[in-house]
């Protein structure tokens, strides 16, 4: 099986409007900027982004927004700290216009959201947020005498990663904080569409050190390797 | 109208940091949030402690120095870390998998407001004027729920001298109940089931200057002291 | 008493597994269950099919050759296996959610009756004399729920001529309504809406033949042929 | 942080009567056998043990049968296949007369129920044993159309878990299909002890392959690789 595509824009290519995406990435970790990119090259509208962040540290993101690709973000960490920079911020804006839906969930919850999904489970009871505005709308249950809340899985139709390096068969391979959570996502989604900043044939990963297995991949494109420079105040 | 604002000096921002790391115990595991919590870091330095990162990783190092710098290795703050021996990585989804599963010995959390009861409010700035449903939760509510102790670093007034530590929180809570300790510019205080106990006050200050810019009753440890440094 | 034994010569259990082998299609991922399913493997060499096994691997190679045994490298069967180029390793917690979540193309599972409807009993024969919720359950109930589609592979009826495909499972179920193909040493059977489709027989028998040993009503498909191989 | 003990005796002296213990491996690989063969010197009683198999492939489980250890088997493969094999297994008699209880799970629920407990999860819901005899005293539900059913976690009082190799502060690296149930019994228990084949210093082990990060492992023993002749007939 050999899932290499010869551009990111092949990649990409049949990502239809409405469509809903998991972004890989933690601030600038691990985030497939490539993709994104292409994403706003493409200009599919109408979309539901699943993220950590809808700016800081993933500024890459911002195009979609501008050009109202946007129609729903689901995330953890979606505004600038600072309250100046969140008021020019695009995202912000456009929350605040109501052009945004905006759907937040504590970071663990929100990721395994993703993994039940990934999994085959329906949905999973969390203590977070038991007794907060997170409560809101869902089932609380109580087990051995402590409080759960319901969290249903959400699985996406895309979801877009980054790794060190990736064979042709889609097995992955990250490096130190940029694996984050691109694993729960690649298994959670329809279609998986890797960017690697090294391509190699399949036999020359570690086997004892894939951290996304190929069948969770159905696309993979080779990139350079983004430079950031981390900040997200 | 005259403009508010704090009403005492205390310690500072590093010397927060600084008694909260004497309060940690060796051969512990420790999430440092963001803001004041992240400063603890730099007075654990030779100590057996490891902290996470909710990113995924363990045993995570120093700031990286400038030309040192790996994008793939930050913090949950998004700064640039270093390894440590011993150092490993996995999945956000793993990250916090340990965090509920009640493996944090400590999270130490900065706070807008905190409770008598221990109810936390630090996710959501009502000020920015979004629905109070949406703000950056982050890791907050699960490291809030989830580690065996939760201490609060924080300034104990708002930069216009507003309380922090509160009957009720009016901002958007947290977690419920999970502060054990907190600890400010002015004082050491423990939750408790009876009440809130003072424990330390900061150097001249006196223990009614703390009730003074502190919404509920205090409790007075019988063994008050000066804060310890 | 006359001892009861098969009524009739059919395929041998390689062949079972070489017409499955033929059946399965490039570019897909496959699990082998314990039994004729796992002889499947001795078909497929050189063709773009991965398989994966319970236990935590994915392009799962040959059984390994005398002397090459490793004891860290096992299949679902604890048979000792090979790498190939791709060969990935995970945790058995990441197979079953790979598993339920929807990956595996196909499963073939053996069975000790299948359903007209498609339900599969495979897991625990009461024979064994233990009660009927306990039992080898092992991965077949997950692979069983949530394989794309779910291959049988047995013998047509069992050593005593006891049929296997019946109207209504009476050993304990392994899922229900999962099963789409039947491939048995005398017949391939479609399971659809609308019944048994009888597709494909064994060389030198008639539908009638098969059917005197099959409960359900077969339907016999207007393209009716002798088993391909 | 210095974990390692010195030795298996040492490593096991606290547990109780009563206590549960979840045992990684399957069948041959990557089973903590000195760790079973402790206990059974130990010879603690009323034990609930909680593993895949209770014989094939893992013999060395049987003393603790045989000398009356075992209350209760939490496990997916209990039997041999072979029935003649199986009248002769101690575990299989000690079934029949009712002297072992036993509770058995598909083996995705199993291992799903332990990492669950891992994860700080109470519940969730699976679709895994709908319409079997595994629905019995469950609550079934559904979701978007599909029945699932609700499975709670199972925490154990320790795990035994066995590595390829393991730094002194319980980072753990796992060999090929030796990892298993490993990881995500080491994160379910509350205290893991972990028999390893080779122990290394700190910083050792590559950050990026370590399959059971320190944080869940409380006891490191080195030991020698056992000699395993793979057979479940």
């Amino acid at each position: 099986m050999d899932k290499v595509y010869p551009s990111l824009d092949d990649a990409i290519a049949d990502i239809p409007d409405g469509a809903s995406i998991a972004i890989g990435g933690f601030f600038t970790a691990g985030t497939p900027v490539q993709l994104i990119q292409a994403l706003a090259r493409k200009g599919a509208k109408n979309l539901t982004v699943m993220c950590q962040s809808m700016g800081p540290g993933n500024e890459d993101i911002t195009p979609l927004v501008v050009q109202g690709q946007i129609r729903k973000a689901i995330c953890n960490y979606p505004f600038y700290r600072s309250a100046t920079r969140g008021a020019d911020s695009p995202f912000e804006k456009a929350v605040r216009a109501g052009q945004v839906e905006l759907e937040v969930y504590p970071m663990g919850t929100f990721i395994e959201k993703l993994r039940a999904a990934g999994a085959g489970l329906a949905a999973f009871y969390t203590p977070t947020g038991v007794g907060t505005v997170a409560e809101r709308g869902k089932e609380k249950r109580k087990f051995n005498g402590r409080e759960y809340l319901l969290e249903v899985a959400i699985k996406p139709d895309y979801a877009f990663v980054y790794a060190w390096r990736g064979d042709r068969t889609g097995n992955l391979t990250c490096r130190k904080t940029a694996r984050n959570y691109n694993p729960d996502m690649a298994a959670a989604a329809r279609i998986t569409i890797a960017a690697v900043e090294g391509l190699v044939e399949a036999g020359e990963l570690d086997p004892d050190k894939i951290h996304i297995p190929g069948i969770y991949v159905q696309r993979v494109v080779q990139v350079d390797r983004p430079n950031y420079i981390p900040s997200i105040d | 109208m005259a403009e508010k604002r704090r009403q005492f000096d205390g310690l500072s921002r590093e010397l927060i940091a600084l008694r909260i790391a004497n309060e940690l115990e060796d051969g512990t595991y420790v999430n440092l949030g963001i803001g004041i919590p992240t400063l603890v870091s730099n007075w654990i330095e030779g100590r057996d402690i490891v902290l996470q990162a909710e990113i995924g990783m363990l045993n995570t190092g120093p700031l990286a120095a400038q030309g040192q710098v790996d994008q793939d290795l930050i913090n949950a703050s998004c700064q640039p870390v270093t390894e440590m021996p011993g150092t490993c990585y996995f999945s956000d989804c793993e990250s916090f998998a340990m965090i509920r599963g009640g493996y944090m010995d400590v999270a130490v959390l900065g706070a807008l407001q905190v409770s008598e009861k221990g109810d936390l409010a630090g996710w959501n700035n009502p000020e920015r004027g979004f629905p109070e449903h949406i703000g950056n939760i982050g890791g907050s509510m699960d490291l809030a729920v989830g580690a065996r102790k939760v201490i609060v670093a924080m300034e104990h007034t708002t930069r216009n001298g507003d309380l922090k530590i509160v009957k009720k929180c009016a901002y958007p809570v947290t977690a419920v109940g999970v502060v054990k300790l907190i600890v400010t510019d002015l004082a050491v205080i423990d939750v408790t089931d009876k009440g809130l106990v003072l424990r330390e006050v900061a150097p001249g200050l006196t223990p009614e200057e703390v009730q003074s810019v502190t919404e509920p009753k205090l409790i007075i440890s019988p063994d008050l002291r000066e804060i310890r440094l």
